[in-house]
């Protein structure tokens, strides 16, 4: 089928006035499958992120940090229903999504294929993954694409908080005892890495980036967010009293941003690939879970169609 | 400990361990909104055990506060009851369980709302609304997998017939429990019995279940006697505070 | 600590931590002469360790024993291989680790009863014969289970699919391994592939069983850096221990 | 078959002369019957019996009572091997006892339907559950038929180690911490009972008894051996700086033994009967190592006709 040309001028319209498409608008099949993909894998990303601090709850070091790490968690299942739904909004069900995540057809961020080694990786995590997922994400709140940008509204605002608590544990750590602080510094050195390439390849080996900007899908390069990143994180880090593991790192007068160390765009493609410390282990979880529930979904289905019969012969 | 320092534990240490026990869930649920739902019920009970954790450490006044009182204890010192620290086999067990400890627990947070102790009675109040939804919500699923499937209902009649023998203990008065009661401070708890089975038996049915056969009945939660499985869940609960002597996190 | 303590620590840590995983199955086995023979190993391997991190601590003076370095140690400071931390999915996996890891062991046995340090030469002497029926078992159920029933074939196929990936991290020598070879006190793991390598593929063939292909290569248990699980298995290992500090058993 | 008159009076002049029988001799059905059911009994017992003191393997407080627990939990596997073996030659097959014991149809010790609570269990447990053990048979060693009483032998020296090292842990336990020491008390508190019914039902009510005595199958009552082993506990208990849950326990001079107050007869049904704290536990993890293992015993039985058929065609 042919895009009538009027449809079309309006689409471009819309994103040239930087309004916003909603799902009965008529859109081009490569915006549709571009913003599926990303949503998709932005709420993938949600639900495989539930495992890392997951593995913590049931350890959590004081009652009150165990019931802002659950709330956390369930923010995050909750994050991945909404992103869920905005893609619904563009013609694909959640069961082939899950489908598409359980096959490895569809992909979710690489960080969450690092392990939580210690308690003060939910501290990193919160710190630094959340804080680069908010850089990341604040922009996406004035995406083309109206539900996908409602829903990172929301989103970054759970965020911003999940990233002050994280800062908060590594804060309580850093003047802990010794080895409070060395578990700190510890989980920092390891996350710290990671989550500069939370934000993609460097600009002149992404790809796709030119036409998701062109849609107002995507409003900074992959370079441009990471710096922003960079330039948050530095001063976070002195408050903290704790050191970021770059020696290159410092600051920029002329530029007015902080310099830093090439990135390791090898380990980068490694997790990418699936060869991460924990892609078999995420997956698998996921899959073992999806398994387990399958005879509780049936049962749910089948109740609902004999109460449905039922409502039928009254 | 005195008795309403002991009585207020008991109630929270009902409340941890389900909490810690339903966290498990995380990630693991047989869908989205399950997990999203059985957290919360594991976020409400955890609200509930801290202040009466508190509670038990203020009236001791030996200076445990909720943590010390949640860390640093042994198996011997907990004093919940043993349905809420069975591990959970499988999705069934878990409403199951939920079915016959909410409909308890509800009947003795009504109860509690008039409690002599402020601080049960304001705990009580609150939980009244949590709890009845925790109620409603394993109402919901032992309706779905009661009458779903035929491995639903096999799986559900199964898990029921596993942890009734568990749902005789929270009924079983004990002197202190008797002595709550008698000064307004607590319930006694075999008062709650014949509404609990009602509830019960009748949702069963409408889940088109069998109510089991009562017969074995083990106890020994409220004098710290647990099931040999609460040692692990204690090691791994308290692991990481107990690592870091006198830490603050 | 110095590098021979740390080496020292390498060892006794790859042979506690399977001990650990091995005595999971007491009770467990498929059979009461296996249940027999898998304690035999992990009483063993635990024989091993015992001798190792005393050593370790002896030479890091700082006045820790065995019982210091076994249970106050965090998941960080643990030093061994991940390849024995990693849970039994079932007695297939048990077996499939057994055979990878005994061959490597052997190999590093045989070759550390030339250690410059004695106490080190001495355990390999003992270690040799035992972990010489350790691979033997093991290689007699790969046969069993590779060459016996389709499921059988099946599981022993799947198990040892599941740990390749992590038996490439014995032979990665790092600088300490290095320092502590050139010195006379260790071995080049790397030196122990090839006939680590004939010896599994010969195993797997007389077993109908297929060698995995190359690939992943997980690795950091000599750095700390282990799989997630492990924080369990210490938080049960020393959840007793840790919670009587300084009491003597 | 009715069996030959000089049979009988064989067996009943080996039994006279305190003599042996052995697998090939003649026997009663009865005394045959009598047998399978007293050593299957035993032999269950110290399988079920890994149960309560392998649940602390994993978490024994130091390397060397690591050590320690675990040669004895497997010790028990091996009495488990010999009581079998001595069965076997009595013309059951292990196959048929172990699906006598998953079927329920035959019983094992009730004192191991107590659950181990605290790691002070693992010394009231060898300190008085395995003494009680040795006095129940020690006499066995006596035993009218050869392969039990030889096999009993070498149980009893093994048996005798553990209860010293049980002894040692209670010892270690009492002269420790105040935790320590409570531990202590409270174990000894929960076992001391449940261990003098380990002697079985007083005099007047243990109906088979007689003809087991007449067979020199059984040397002494239960309520003799009960008393032993109060006679000897009590002292030990004293040097232990532990009291025994007895208010009524003191020196009888006249009867030159002591005195204890009135057993719990109805705790020891409920328990026999199944409803002791574990029972269920205990069986349902028999049942599931045998059923989990299944696959296991198939492939080795697979693997043995295989080899057999190659070595023919050979």
């Amino acid at each position: 089928m042919i895009a009538d040309a009027a449809l079309v001028e309006a689409f471009e319209a819309t994103i040239a006035a930087d309004e916003r498409i909603e799902p009965r608008d008529w859109m081009p099949d490569d915006y549709r499958a571009t913003l599926v993909r990303q949503i998709a894998q932005h709420a993938h990303s949600e639900i495989i992120g539930m495992q890392p601090e997951g593995n913590w709850i049931t350890r959590a070091p004081s009652l009150r940090r165990k019931a802002i790490l659950m709330a956390k968690v369930q923010d995050e299942a909750g994050h991945g229903a909404y992103l869920y739904s905005a893609a619904e909004t563009l013609g694909v069900s959640r069961d082939e999504l899950t489908e598409q995540l359980l096959t490895g057809r569809q992909k979710y961020s690489s960080i969450f294929n690092y392990p939580t080694l210690t308690w003060a990786d939910m501290g990193a995590i919160g710190w630094l993954v959340d804080g680069a997922a908010i850089v990341n994400q604040v922009p996406i709140t004035r995406c083309s694409y109206g539900p996908y940008a409602r829903a990172m509204v929301r989103i970054c605002k759970e965020e911003s908080f999940h990233q002050r608590q994280g800062f908060e544990i590594l804060h309580a750590l850093a003047r802990g005892t010794e080895a409070q602080r060395a578990m700190a510094q510890d989980a920092v050195d390891r996350w710290w890495w990671p989550s500069l390439m939370m934000f993609g390849p460097p600009d002149d080996e992404s790809p796709h980036s030119a036409q998701s900007m062109a849609w107002g899908i995507k409003r900074f390069s992959n370079d441009e967010l990471r710096q922003r990143f960079v330039d948050m994180a530095v001063p976070q880090a002195e408050s903290l009293t704790l050191t970021l593991p770059d020696a290159e790192l410092r600051w920029n007068e002329q530029r007015g941003h902080y310099d830093f160390g090439p990135i390791d765009w090898d380990e980068f493609w490694t997790v990418v690939k699936g060869n991460g410390p924990c892609n078999r282990q995420r997956m698998e979880h996921r899959r073992a879970a999806h398994a387990d529930g399958a005879w509780v979904r049936e049962a749910a289905a089948a109740y609902a169609a004999k109460q449905d019969a039922r409502r039928v012969a009254a | 400990m005195n008795d309403v320092a002991t009585y207020a534990l008991r109630l929270g240490d009902d409340a941890l361990i389900l909490s810690q026990r339903l966290a498990w869930w995380s990630a693991r649920a047989p869908e989205l909104e399950e997990d999203l739902a059985l957290t919360n019920v594991a976020l409400d009970l955890l609200g509930q055990a801290r202040p009466l954790l508190a509670r038990a450490g203020e009236l001791e006044g030996r200076g445990r506060d909720e943590d010390a009182l949640a860390y640093l204890r042994g198996e011997r010192e907990f004093l919940n009851l043993l349905i809420v620290e069975l591990p959970d086999r499988d999705f069934a067990e878990a409403i199951a369980r939920l079915l016959l400890f909410s409909t308890f627990q509800l009947a003795r947070c009504e109860a509690l709302t008039g409690s002599a102790d402020e601080l049960i009675a304001g705990v009580a109040a609150k939980a009244v609304k949590e709890v009845a939804y925790h109620r409603d919500h394993a109402v919901r699923w032992t309706l779905r997998l009661g009458d779903g499937t035929e491995e639903s209902h096999a799986r559900m009649q199964a898990a029921i017939e596993r942890l009734w023998p568990y749902a005789h203990e929270p009924f079983a008065a004990d002197e202190l429990d008797l002595r709550m009661a008698g000064e307004g401070v607590g319930v006694d708890p075999a008062t709650l019995r014949d509404g609990w089975r009602a509830f019960v038996a009748e949702t069963l049915g409408r889940a088109t279940l069998g109510v089991p056969a009562d017969g074995w009945a083990p106890s020994g939660g409220r004098r710290g006697e647990h099931t040999e499985g609460f040692g692990f869940l204690l090691a791994e609960l308290q692991s990481l505070h107990r690592a870091h002597v006198g830490a603050t996190w």
